[in-house]
């Protein structure tokens, strides 16, 4: 596994790409050893908001000298990130979490699921996909509340992209089911990010179907690297650190094949 | 410059340790830091059988610190003994194991398997878990309570017993005299302090436990206070912690009467704090030509 | 929408107040405030007599809040009523006065010469002061002590009494009833967590008085487990403080179960926090649709 | 007296002037009715910080639309402040305090002590005194630690300026004290500002040449206005506010007689 790190790394450039959704590229060494579905903590300068935020990496720089965030203003530390500008330092530690298993799309036809901010970390896998599978197997289904969309634009050139809206303003109306439901698509794995109703519905289906979906969960941390048991699921087998069926989130995931945890119970 | 410290006879390399529960076994932050530069590692608490913790979420922020209701999930003595111990074992430093309990019983079993495991310099008695048999009150919110438990501790063990006391009791003072007078070697304070967060917008507690256990420099007042209390109320010597963040944090500690100290929340923020932390209490030293660490404990004036 | 919020019988234009001695007695922040938009001014403590307080240093800066030993200076009681509330009176807010008094009989004498003074609402009685009789423990740190100073105050007082409560105590909830069986109207918490500060390089307390009462944002989540519980083991209504510093921060308290709120050492940082705080529990009502305020107290939901 | 009020302004200029001692120029309407040995609360941004910093003003801009701070760097907040730059904002409130009583030199010898930190008022009483008193009446005697001094170019613009260093190594070796003697100094009315020693001497100065001396305190301040009782002085009669001898020095201060102020004890 990759070394972990917590360093001050330098904002390239930031831009609010929807209402209150924010688009950063941060200069760090940390983008060497990224993989898609991992994430990175990010700190507050403000000594009143100490915890990390954990946003997941949206996309790596061919170069690799450089990691690409989108992320939701969602309190006081989302805020102080956003006003951050080209130059400025940001507190990141990284790499962290297990990430999507790309190899296991060797010559598939995938689903990316995609659900608002749950839509970023597919970027990354869209495109590292590209090397194990064909294009045109790659079908990126992603959810949003209404025609202000994100994302969009850098999604179609890796893969087959198909909309939902819950306004219906554009494309399907309602969820990523949906899409799938009216357009009649099939798979024979999927990857999820999104809101816990939204992977539910994926376990469910992916059950039904009887093909892996590989979900990406989020919980509140504290330390982000396994030390503190904040952000732990519950699993179907004992899991190796505590041996009590829970499974650390930060460590052990974000990323789990939905049959071994138990979420939406 | 001597930054030894002498605890129950044991002479530590400094004085800097790890709070239980913030530092697992040190596997984690060994990819951050040198754990041979630590005084101690404090291991997350341990019982005789594996505990599931709390449901999520387990974890908050608040203003200057956090909340956690975790619900000490541990995987039992056994697999630690032959999973943990091993790991710390490689390293040149001290290795202290913090023990938690829903009854006397439990502790005592604990104690019993960690005597034959001559690694284990000092065992760390977690009396803020609740106490099935009294109601859930926690055992270290009783003087009585206290008294037994670490008198029945006492009895088995074969290292030296630390007793960590809560700091959700009107007077600390008086907590700190029953355990001593019950043969504590060692107090370590403070445990979190019970807080409650609520998130106005869904109405619900933003812990699923409600309450949960407040750290971080946000309570660094209320622990620096206690410390200087219990100091002046015993003889024993004193592990003090709660919020420290830098070596200055840990040297009012020192200097409140603290013979060593420990670094909790803060690991969460800044995985270097320790051995920051080690740095900082040497340049402290050297600055103010203080030539052994000893010189510094209860060193406040008036 | 309708903010009233009504104790002991006394309806309140809204739930926001002022923390005793961090508001004077209105006068130097009704530069800043208008202080008709309060639901009341708590104004600082008064004795019997004048008191002359502790040495300086008496304030200090802590991580996310402030120590104090202020020692309660005051001019006594005969001096505040020819002056302090002849200036609330010109105003269009309720008048609570917060008494303090080292002996049951300094309590009892402020309470009956206030007594015959209508414009005053409500006696808040201050028992964190140093019990001189009981070896200068709080009245608030014990139950029984706290008991028989309530029904003391209760025989004497003309107005409907607040007891406020000390933190420093191993259970609130016990306190909590103590004052309620004893005659409590209502009562608010919290008052300060006592607290400590060392200057590391004058090796020297940061507060002439050693210790001194911890607020600010920092407390704010003890404060809010304390009131959650408070009102759990009482019917009166309570008077929820702590770090107030938002209107955010108001309605956690209100949902926790307070019937009211006071802004406590944010005046100090942010003068105009009262006002903004009644403005902003407006905008949440309105946002969330909320008729009038009774639905918010104890709402939170599990 | 003038109404408070806390405002956010603006940063026109900073930049040190000595180690660790910076100039600040901030653009503010409090201005308008700055009076010399008044001061400003100024309060830090990072919110773990919360109790302003009492900063006496040093300058007032002749249109009286800006108005200027010289302060050391002693912990959190003031480190805060000396890294603002021209067109950061800045929080303060103002103006406080009762500041130098001017009219009371009209046609009189007097000295202007400032010791350190305490030097920075002195530039806006030396500037009003000119206009009640000649210039040569004017005796500007300032303490610095060595030979790194500040303001000096400014005071000798509107006053006679003597120098003391506590290692000598420019003007009198010594202290402030020590320059009136070597110099056979003499003076109708002191005003000075300094530390706690320096103020005591003073004050023993000034009762033995039997001449009025207001002298500006300092203590630990938490609200600045008058309500929480922190920083008080215990003075010779009874106070106004508490009736027990005890004025506040935001209030009532921070300049006293004195005679009035018992320091030193």
């Amino acid at each position: 596994m990759t070394m972990k790190q917590k360093q001050t790394a330098t904002v390239i450039f930031q831009q609010e790409i929807a209402p209150a959704i924010y688009d950063m590229w941060i200069g760090t060494s940390l983008a060497q050893n990224a993989l898609p579905g991992q994430f990175l903590c990010v700190y507050p300068k403000d000594r009143s908001t100490l915890l990390p935020r954990p946003i997941s990496i949206c996309e790596v720089r061919e170069d690799k000298a450089a990691l690409r965030i989108v992320y939701r203003v969602a309190g006081q530390g989302t805020k102080e990130f956003s006003h951050y500008q080209a130059e400025d330092t940001i507190d990141i530690m990284g790499t962290l979490g297990n990430g999507f298993p790309v190899e296991a799309a060797a010559g598939k036809k995938v689903f990316l699921m995609g659900g608002g901010i749950g839509i970023p970390p597919m970027l990354q896998l869209a495109k590292a996909l590209n090397a194990v599978t064909d294009r045109e197997n790659i079908q990126v289904i992603v959810g949003y509340r209404d025609s202000l969309t994100f994302l969009q634009e850098d999604l179609v050139r890796y893969g087959q992209v198909y909309i939902a809206t819950e306004d219906g303003s554009t494309g399907t109306k309602g969820n990523v089911m949906n899409v799938i439901e009216e357009r009649g698509l099939k798979a024979d794995l999927i990857y999820a990010c999104g809101p816990m109703p939204m992977l539910c519905a994926i376990k469910r289906y992916a059950a039904q179907a009887n093909i892996p979906a590989y979900i990406s969960l989020e919980e509140h941390m504290a330390c982000g690297v396994g030390a503190c048991l904040g952000c732990v699921v519950k699993t179907r087998d004992m899991d190796h650190h505590s041996h009590v069926h829970n499974a650390r989130i930060c460590t052990e995931g974000p990323v789990f094949e939905a049959g071994e945890v138990e979420i939406g119970g | 410059m001597n930054t030894q410290t002498i605890i129950a006879g044991i002479t530590f390399k400094n004085p800097v340790m790890t709070a239980s529960g913030t530092f697992g076994s040190g596997m984690e932050y060994s990819e951050f830091v040198d754990l041979n530069q630590l005084g101690a590692v404090v291991t997350k608490g341990v019982a005789n059988v594996p505990w599931p913790g709390n449901p999520t979420p387990r974890v908050a922020e608040v203003y200057g610190g956090m909340l956690n209701a975790i619900g000490l999930q541990n995987p039992g003595i056994d697999v630690f003994m032959e999973r943990d111990i091993p790991f710390l074992k490689q390293y040149n430093t001290k290795i202290i194991v913090n023990v938690c309990g829903k009854t006397v019983e439990d502790y005592v079993e604990v104690v019993e398997k960690l005597g034959d495991e001559p690694a284990v310099s000092m065992l760390e008695i977690n009396v803020s878990c609740p106490n099935v048999k009294e109601g859930a009150i926690a055992f270290g919110q009783k003087a009585d309570a206290l008294s037994h438990i670490t008198k029945e501790v006492k009895k088995h063990a074969k290292q030296p017993i630390i007793m960590k006391l809560s700091p959700n009791v009107t007077d600390i003072g008086e907590m700190a005299k029953a355990a001593e007078a019950a043969g504590a070697d060692a107090l370590s304070l403070i445990n979190t302090l019970t807080g409650m967060k609520i998130d106005i917008h869904r109405r619900k507690f933003a812990i699923a436990n409600k309450t949960g256990g407040m750290s971080g420099p946000a309570i660094k007042p209320i622990a620096v206070r206690m410390v200087y209390q219990a100091a002046h109320a015993v003889q024993i010597p004193i592990i003090g912690m709660g919020g420290i963040a830098t070596a200055e944090d840990a040297i009012e500690f020192i200097l409140a009467g603290a013979s060593a100290v420990s670094v909790g929340a803060m690991n969460f923020v800044n995985p270097y704090t320790t051995v920051e932390v080690v740095k900082g209490i040497e340049a402290y030293m050297e600055q103010y030509h203080v030539e052994k660490l000893a010189d510094l404990i209860g060193a406040v004036e008036g």
